[in-house]
């Protein structure tokens, strides 16, 4: 056991921290060593701004738990590779993580597509994995070590559709992404929008690297009797489809996605965002939840360290990998050891666990344990979110 | 009897006529040559013949059977090959490489037995090779068979283009100036094969500017003039001529005729 | 027929900032025969450019004004430091070597600048104006009517200044170009130059419709290129016509068939023109020299 | 006599065994062995490139495409069709060579810049396709690829992968070797410095240009089916244009024409990013400038520049 521990560590173990580790048998033997988490995200490439965020965030995370001490009295080192966007390269990389670095678990997969790809590597080695990706199929059927914290698609729709129904829009346009978080919430939307007695008239889509987007708009337009429009998609293509919303002055409700949930959002879509609706999580409007707000704490916390240290305003992405690390360090807390399959079992347990997404509780069936109502209703006022409707 | 005959050939360029009316025919084991001054239109007519350009008017026949509209490499097949004025060598190839290329049409093998290198590629490629090296010995290059062609000098170059011509075993044989840019050695030995090449019963069809060499080689000469036949018949008739003396030869030109004969 | 007039402004706008690119693309490859790949970059960096200077707080003429410079600035760099180093390469080697240039032209930005999407405001407010029941931002008038500026000046520049003619000259024929004096290599680098800045103000131009981030130029690069061969390479008429042609039959394509093949109706009909006019609209038939 | 035998087709597959059998001898886990495994297939990938650049001249930049078809027909055989993935991926090779065979006719009429726009707008037609049609494809989050089973033995785990995709990159080195040398070898290369000429000699260069790229288009088929059934997954970005660019800077890279050299240009090409990853955020910049610098200081590409200089030096 010492040896073989000694024989792995001797390059950087110090022989002071070598003599340590004998002497004091009491501890584990290990208790200097680092613990070891891993991360594969799309940091560049098409994907980046879920990606960057992700990253951001993480090393700030790191850093600081680091300084406070770490936990369970040890560091924690974060082992980051930036895939691309690609599949193949996420999945050498996730290779690489088992392999090479011997992580106890992994936080990542900024898309879909990363994310599937990467899943079988964790699966086979039985080391947990949490992914930032959206998509329900992470999940569904639940792997045994494969988590995720981010809303499902399917739960965005839903509760937009309930917001509809509140204000009676039961005829839709749907204008939505042809990139992978588009295409997959529109799916999910299609599946439950008749659940909601709303019925979609129109529907068209865009390319994500598109410029412009008044074509399928105007389209949309002419559609008779239509209500109100709704938008998957993520990146720059909803801000343009709002501004060519705004030009075509359509003037009926729209509706964005949690994937456009960050302030820049905002500057970049101008004043034609004006009176958008999306389903957000709390962290948007941190500063104007109620004290009693639960999340209030984690959700301040959060944001304003994020911002100091980067300078850019908050988005949901960056908030879906600070809760999968924190996921994870507290699993490691309370299973007392960073064990992969002790990590993934207190994991599973997680029991309320306030995040700056929203409250998780999982279980052996549902391994992201989010509802609706950690989303929140946001409009955009004066250049601003505001949450609007019930909870 | 001849071998080959063109007749009325003509083309157009955006309106402006490069060649027109022109013909001509040759038998095996003459050389005729195409004189005319730059821009007289002989390699066009070269390229009309080969069937790089389509010609828009008359006719071209081997052997009885008209070629219009036939793709070049066909022809070749009918037994027609060229050289080219300026230099088309395969520059990435070694010297003996280019002159096996030139046996493509004797090749006996199909692209799924090259790929897999079945035994009787390799058998032809011994047989292509040995080909090969036959006209290199014959061109006088035998000793640079492996060397890159693209380090060969200019009139080495030449005598390559021939060697690969001749490996398609041409009944017909079209040089374009074979001789431009030679030294006179190198000149001589050109002159040489090509008297060779007809004595072994090959038509060669000839454009060059050397007067030296046409006047000494050739059995025939037509002379073109802006893309029209000006004159034809032997060297000395040509020479004697007093239209083509007045339009091409001029006063150097015929002493240099005069020279080559006496 | 408002609908007719929403997809031609829409076509217009994006065609014109395609025309631009390819504009670029046609003056470097005139000058050099090279495809310049990082031709898009150029735009990336007109934008970008502008946006962080401004938000450094420069005026916004101030800051596009340093951008374009700055443009100009990595389009002699790259002239300088590789495309001249590797003259004499094969055509397919230069391309390589402008992708390379690319990528690490985005790399550099990522670091310098950051991976977020960024916006410039309208230069003249960004209230639509209704026309004939279909309506167009002023901005997209700025890119119409710069697109049209910088084409007349490059025409004007090219045909009637000497400097202009010396770049013609060497596009024809290097050799004899540097017989009669013209300092090749000067008008290779001015080639880069005006390309970068070409590309550069049309970055500005778009950046408030089209919005900016670090990877843009790829897409614009693609585009500019296919624009650039559909008109006849080499072709600065062509350019533009090529340009505004994919621009519009991207959003014809989009309002009338479908628009899940947007990208791939103007790729389709680059083939198809290809495939009656092998050498573009404007190239003409050539006659092989042999 | 040594230039020769530099050149001759068994020492490259020798080089090449050797590199095979050395690497699993040193890889200190298993992620090296994936990392070669990539190395292997992208190179067979290169390979088809090498045949349809390096000897016919003709340049792609929609190669990716066809390395598409391989990885989808593999993915949608077994899930759709109910085929079995070593019978898909064989019609799926086919397939690619067939529709090569259709789209090549008119492409391959086209020269230089306007056959690099022609190709890469098919390959871009391509991405679109695997992108958008959701309900065969999966769409952009890609789908799931059934296990290679090859006589009933399945393949798993990166050792075994290893073995497979260096045993097929053996077996199209061999068959890119023997085409260099033999009478369609000859043409294509000759093709390549001069059409007319070729023709002259009775090539048809029309038919050859073909012949290269339907090679070409089945090599990049089989290597996407290796490609997907080693990941389980395929996503539409394996056919993107940026695949495309990297095939061709690994054919220049390593050695435009060389067989082993389109193995050493798939070789940095993939290790680089692993190599580059401590560079963090300056890992774009330096990958730009290192494509850059090799091809301007290595015109040649690494392999013919080594052979030449072993070669003067040994001389």
């Amino acid at each position: 056991m010492t040896k073989s521990a000694f024989g792995r560590q001797s390059l950087r173990a110090s022989a002071l921290q070598a003599l340590a580790v004998t002497t004091l048998l009491s501890l584990p033997a290990l208790a200097a060593d680092p613990i070891k988490i891993g991360a594969v995200l799309s940091a560049s490439g098409p994907a980046a701004f879920l990606g960057d965020p992700e990253a951001k965030t993480l090393k700030i995370y790191v850093e600081e738990l680091n300084k406070k001490g770490g936990v369970l009295g040890r560091q924690i080192e974060l082992v980051l590779y930036d895939d691309g966007g690609d599949a193949n390269k996420a999945r050498t990389f996730a290779t690489r993580l088992i392999e090479d670095d011997k992580v106890v678990a992994m936080v990542g997969g900024s898309t879909t597509g990363t994310t599937m790809a990467m899943i079988p590597v964790f699966e086979d080695a039985k080391v947990p994995f949490v992914s930032v990706a959206g998509a329900i199929e992470i999940i569904e059927p639940v792997r045994s070590f494969v988590f995720k914290t981010p809303h499902t698609d399917k739960t965005a729709c839903e509760k937009i559709f309930e917001d509809m129904k509140a204000r009676s829009l039961t005829k839709i346009g749907m204008i939505s992404g042809t990139d992978g978080f588009g295409k997959s919430m529109r799916a999910q939307c299609l599946r439950v929008v008749k659940d909601y007695g709303i019925a979609i008239v129109a529907d068209e889509s865009y390319g994500a690297t598109d410029s412009d987007m008044t074509p399928q708009l105007n389209k949309i337009k002419n559609t008779a009797g239509l209500q109100a429009v709704v938008n998957p998609g993520f990146g720059q293509g909803p801000a343009i489809v709002t501004r060519n919303y705004g030009q075509l002055s359509i003037g009926l409700p729209l509706y964005q996605s949690h994937g456009v949930a960050s302030k820049s959002f905002i500057d970049l879509a101008g004043p034609a965002a004006e009176g958008i609706r999306l389903p957000a999580p709390a962290l948007l409007v941190a500063d104007k939840l109620a004290d009693t707000d639960k999340q209030k704490t984690v959700v301040t916390a959060y944001k304003t360290s994020y911002e100091k240290a980067v300078g850019q305003p908050v988005s949901t992405f960056g908030g879906y990998a600070f809760d999968g690390i924190q996921l994870v360090v507290e699993a490691i807390q309370k299973a007392k050891g960073a064990e992969p399959q002790k990590i993934r079992d207190a994991l599973e347990a997680t029991k309320g666990y306030v995040g700056v997404t929203g409250i998780y509780t999982m279980s052996a069936t549902d391994h992201l344990g989010l509802g609706t109502e950690s989303f929140r209703m946001l409009e955009v006022r004066n250049g601003g979110w505001v949450e609007v409707g019930a909870r | 009897m001849s071998l080959l005959s063109v007749s009325d050939l003509g083309i157009s360029f955006g309106g402006v006529v490069a060649v027109d009316g022109v013909g001509f025919s040759v038998s095996p084991g003459e050389v005729f040559s195409i004189i005319g001054p730059n821009g007289a239109g002989k390699t066009t007519l070269f390229n009309l013949v080969t069937g790089i350009y389509r010609p828009q008017r008359g006719d071209v026949r081997l052997a009885g059977q008209s070629l219009i509209g036939l793709s070049p490499h066909l022809l070749v097949r009918r037994g027609m090959a060229r050289t080219f004025q300026n230099l088309q060598i395969f520059f990435r190839m070694t010297t003996i490489e280019n002159v096996m290329v030139g046996r493509h049409l004797a090749e006996r093998s199909s692209f799924l037995s090259d790929l897999l290198g079945l035994p009787h590629v390799a058998r032809q490629n011994r047989l292509t090779r040995d080909a090969a090296f036959a006209l290199l010995e014959r061109v006088g290059l035998a000793a640079h068979a492996d060397a890159n062609a693209g380090s060969l000098p200019y009139g080495a170059l030449k005598r390559l283009e021939i060697a690969r011509a001749l490996a398609a075993e041409p009944k017909v044989l079209l040089l374009d100036e074979p001789a431009a840019g030679c030294n006179a050695i190198e000149t001589e030995a050109i002159d040489a094969l090509i008297v060779e090449i007809a004595r072994a019963g090959t038509a060669v069809v000839l454009i060059e500017h050397d007067m030296k060499l046409v006047m000494k080689i050739s059995d025939r000469i037509l002379v073109l003039a802006q893309g029209r036949p000006l004159a034809e018949g032997t060297p000395r008739t040509i020479r004697d001529d007093p239209a083509v003396i007045a339009a091409y030869l001029g006063d150097h030109g015929s002493r240099e005729a005069d020279r080559a004969h006496g | 027929m408002a609908e007719f007039l929403q997809l031609l402004f829409s076509g217009l706008t994006v065609g014109a900032v395609y025309a631009l690119v390819a504009l670029g693309f046609t003056l470097i490859y005139n000058a050099s025969d090279v495809i310049n790949f990082a031709q898009g970059d150029f735009v990336m960096i007109g934008g970008m450019g502008t946006v962080f200077l401004a938000a450094a707080g420069l005026s916004l003429p101030l800051a596009a004004f340093i951008a374009i410079l700055a443009a100009v600035a990595v389009g002699l760099l790259l002239h300088r430091l590789a495309i001249e180093p590797a003259r004499g390469a094969s055509p397919v080697a230069l391309i390589m070597i402008t992708i390379g240039a690319s990528i690490f032209i985005k790399g550099v930005a990522q670091v310098v600048f950051d991976k977020q999407f960024h916006s410039l405001p309208a230069f003249t407010g960004s209230d639509p104006i209704a026309l004939g029941g279909a309506t167009i931002l002023p901005q997209s008038l700025w890119v119409v009517g710069g697109a049209i500026v910088l084409f007349v000046a490059l025409y004007l520049f090219l045909e009637r200044t000497l400097l202009g003619k010396a770049v013609l000259a060497t596009a024809a024929n290097r050799l004899a170009a540097r017989l009669v004096g013209i300092n090749v290599k000067v008008i290779l680098a001015l080639a880069f130059g005006v390309s970068a800045a070409i590309g550069a103000i049309a970055g500005v131009l778009v950046t408030p419709i089209t919005l900016t981030r670090y990877d843009i130029g790829t897409l614009f690069a693609l585009k500019g290129f296919a624009a650039a061969m559909v008109g006849g390479m080499g072709h600065p008429l062509g350019a533009v016509v090529g340009g505004v042609l994919i621009g519009l039959m991207e959003a014809f394509g989009a309002g009338y068939i479908s628009s899940t093949y947007k990208d791939g109706v103007a790729f389709l009909a680059i083939l198809l023109v290809l495939f009656f006019m092998p050498r573009g609209l404007f190239g003409g038939g050539s006659v092989e020299r042999v | 006599m040594l230039k020769s035998a530099l050149r001759s087709r068994w020492a490259t597959l020798a080089v090449l065994a050797l590199m095979i059998a050395i690497v699993p001898l040193i890889a200190p886990s298993a992620f090296y062995l994936r990392v070669a495994a990539l190395v292997w297939i992208f190179a067979l990938a290169a390979l088809g490139l090498t045949i349809l650049m390096g000897y016919a001249g003709q340049v792609s930049l929609g190669h990716a495409g066809f390395l598409g078809i391989g990885a989808y027909g593999v993915a949608i055989g077994p899930t759709h069709l109910g085929l079995s993935p070593l019978l898909s991926l064989i019609l799926a090779a086919a397939l690619s060579g067939v529709i090569a065979y259709v789209v090549g006719r008119p492409i391959l009429r086209l020269k230089g810049y306007y056959l690099a726009i022609a190709t890469l707008g098919f390959g871009l037609i391509l991405a679109l396709i695997f992108q958008s049609e959701s309900a065969v494809t999966g769409g952009p989050d890609g789908m799931a690829v059934a296990r290679l089973t090859v006589f009933g033995w399945r393949i798993a785990g990166a050792m075994q992968w290893y073995w497979v995709s260096a045993g097929v990159l053996l077996l199209g080195a061999w068959i890119a070797l023997n085409i260099a040398d033999s009478p369609s070898g000859r043409a294509l290369r000759a093709l390549h410095d001069s059409e007319v000429a070729a023709a002259g000699a009775g090539v048809d260069v029309a038919a050859k240009k073909l012949a290269a790229f339907v090679a070409a288009a089945i090599y990049a088929a089989i290597a996407g089916g290796l490609l997907a059934c080693m990941n389980g997954l395929i996503t539409p970005d394996a056919a993107s244009f940026m695949h495309s660019v990297e095939f061709v800077a690994m054919v220049i890279i390593g050695g435009l024409g060389s067989v082993l050299g389109a193995v050493v240009g798939a070789a940095f090409l993939i290790v680089l990013p692993q190599a580059l990853t401590s560079l963090q955020e300056y890992e774009q910049a330096v990958l730009g400038l290192l494509i850059m610098v090799f091809m301007i200081a290595l015109p040649m590409g690494i392999v013919p520049s080594l052979r030449n200089w072993l070669t003067e030096r040994l001389a």
